[in-house]
């Protein structure tokens, strides 16, 4: 697989895991490119923690845009059912389970679906933004990720950077693999024929059950 | 732009099932979503409101029906029928602080699991032994001065009122009536909201919104509304 | 003193201990009588717990009088500036401090300010409403009511019915006296002539400390 | 009706005083009061803000002047000066995830003197070892499940911004700049809002209010506003 397709193809079939009506939260980078990949038929609404839902890409011609900021700080619109709320409302939406998914990158993710995403080592420490609050309110938490750092696994028997959350994480999906966290350990639901299950298993340190039903990702 | 389902009354009423916790917006009647209730069968009920309205009016009409198994509430003294079947042992009865609740209910919308208030210190509030106070609650020292610990408080239904929604399920209030109706729209499982309008997606405007679609599942049109 | 000027020569009083701007909540009976009785150039801003603030009488002409309603459910009038708000935030004015106090009537008071007034006993459970938010929230709590009931001390070492609020009191006002809670016990500041401080001590169950500076209720 | 304080920005940041915990609204920058805050000369200021904005920008104006002692925030990765003056020993920095953050002023400004969370469980944050982390949190297990105990947090000067006050000193909100602002407003003993336009008292309208006169000390008009 080409570097450059990697991105888009993860996000691809993390696209397949969103459905109508639901609310989710996108965090910086490749989750962003999701909504690209998601059927036309499915409507999503999407929330942008430092207030609103309904966020669609900026419109310079809204006569409100320059009120219309993301959770990056950058300018972006709204849908014009959407709604602005304050901080305590934004993460009240959050904590109560009103956001049905959270997509988000990782730098580590543990067998008992920990995830540490937050400090990379020897860089200042940026804080956590909403991040921690994402992970143990969203209902479901998915993780888009390459599969390996520089060749180095990223999905281990335990994290060893500093959590955002423990036991946050539902599903991991990488350019070569998508895998549940379950109680009984990682599962690995399907995989990109360009890869072997023992060259995925290779590339990753914490032990894959492989699900009866496994099978390919779909293009 | 999302889509609300509009039904009637009585397909909203029939969500509520034997057993159901269901909260009822409203004070003293003002805010409460009369078509709803009405139309409401199930039985069994575990009803939260602010004060169970008059003798068959609010939420007193579901307690007249013979609905209601347990009755949460803050103040019960203009429905003399709320006294007749407590005493009669036809109903349970809990009382909690006005502010208190309406706390619980927030907290169960927004992943709050409990809190520490200073109200109900060293009272029946915080007696598991009487036998209107609320179950979990825990007297704690915190800092040096006490608190009740009170937890979050989740339903199956929430029957809220509000002035106008839009065809997405949007929902502004129209003043004294929003109430518990708000904080109980995020607090159940389903959430049916009878308005006194409907407008097209997107005319209430984002920032005018005061419960947004996504907390809303069914909107039902007000008896006689405009 | 006749029975009819009692109510309105204890809300006069009452009247005295509000300033220019402050938040008040009044409870039912007697201490709605309160604000006919201070000075024009003194502006409250009134409290309604069920939903805003800027209470007013009610006005039948208001384009939204039906949406207007008081803690009783009866119609009232709201300040062009006042503010509809939900029952949590009502409540996170009262338990925050921002009202500056409540004025309301009670059954018993004890010396160390606890409050009972919301169970009176052989009658069926009225619930507390938001009393004991008032109670605990307020920054002053101004207890306005008669001295005694039928003769019977009302004023108490301890209640002997169920608080509404422990230490909660800071003020008792009656038709015999002005009374402050403090921490070493109830405090006689103020007396009617009509009545001796022996009378007034004969007519409270708790021992009063007389104040340094003792002064007439003024008329 | 009520008449608010309307005083210059100057008079306004007079108010901060040494040593002062000032609570700031905005979101890099976005719904920051940056009028009064570029007026600010007090120091050793404990600030609780989402970000400190960017370099000499929003809340990071009062870091860059050297105002700052310790840095309350969620997120200071697009500030660079936040890590500088960090790591050189110039400053504290407390570290607290966005929605506990919110919750926290929340409950200063409404008598909630803490609340149970299942942010940050196993975390850092739940670590008062950690130099970063905010001390007074605990880690309670509540009816079978862990949570952070998060205690409620008020500061002396609030500093927020609005798009809209009467002369009451109502205040509404527009667009992305609510954030922090209306909770921070009622959590302080003196609160400072800078808005965008004043019109007269009661033009708002009860049912449109977001900020009641009664949490606002002081309005300041927005420098270059209309």
């Amino acid at each position: 697989m080409e570097r450059s397709e990697i991105k888009p193809y993860i996000a691809k079939r993390v696209a397949k895991e969103l459905h109508d009506g639901d609310v989710v939260n996108l965090g910086i980078g490749l989750p962003t490119m999701v909504p690209d990949y998601v059927d036309p038929s499915v409507k999503l609404t999407l929330h942008s923690e430092n207030g609103y839902i309904g966020l669609t890409a900026a419109d310079p011609d809204h006569p409100d845009a320059e009120y219309i900021t993301n959770a990056g700080g950058q300018y972006s619109g709204i849908e014009p059912d959407g709604m602005y709320f304050d901080s305590a409302f934004s993460f009240g939406i959050v904590r109560g389970q009103h956001v049905d998914a959270t997509i988000l990158g990782s730098l580590q993710v543990s067998e008992h679906g920990d995830i540490a995403n937050w400090i990379i080592p020897g860089k200042m420490v940026p804080g956590m933004g909403g991040a921690m609050d994402l992970l143990s309110g969203a209902k479901k938490t998915i993780v888009a990720m390459e599969h390996t750092q520089k060749g180095n696994p990223k999905i281990l028997p335990e994290c060893t950077l500093p959590l955002t959350a423990k036991g946050a994480v539902d599903l991991i999906i990488t350019e070569m693999a998508v895998i549940e966290v379950t109680d009984k350990g990682l599962v690995l639901k399907e995989y990109n024929p360009e890869f072997t299950i023992e060259e995925i298993q290779a590339a990753t340190a914490a032990k894959l059950i492989i699900a009866d039903d496994i099978k390919p990702i779909e293009d | 732009m999302a889509k609300a389902k509009i039904v009637t009354a009585k397909e909203a009423a029939a969500l509520v099932k034997d057993g159901d916790t269901v909260m009822v917006g409203g004070f003293m009647t003002h805010g409460t979503a009369h078509t709803v209730i009405g139309e409401i069968t199930a039985k069994d009920l575990t009803v939260v409101c602010n004060d169970c309205g008059y003798e068959n009016q609010g939420a007193g009409v579901l307690l007249h029906k013979g609905l209601i198994k347990t009755l949460i509430a803050t103040h019960v003294g203009l429905n003399k029928e709320v006294a007749e079947k407590y005493n009669a042992g036809e109903i349970e009865l809990k009382l909690q602080p006005q502010g208190t609740l309406a706390e619980q209910i927030r907290c169960g919308g927004t992943g709050i699991a409990g809190f520490l208030t200073p109200t109900g210190v060293g009272t029946i509030v915080a007696d598991p032994e009487s036998p209107t106070t609320l179950p979990g609650v825990q007297t704690i020292n915190y800092n040096g001065k006490d608190y009740l610990l009170e937890p979050a408080m989740r339903g199956n239904v929430a029957i809220i009122h509000g002035f106008v929604a839009d065809e997405s399920g949007n929902i502004r209030y129209k003043g004294a009536r929003r109430n518990f109706n708000p904080l109980m729209a995020a607090a159940c499982d389903i959430t049916i909201a009878e308005v006194e309008k409907i407008v097209p997606s997107g005319e209430i405007g984002p920032d005018y919104v005061e419960t947004p679609y996504i907390f809303v599942d069914y909107i039902v049109l007000k008896e006689d509304a405009e």
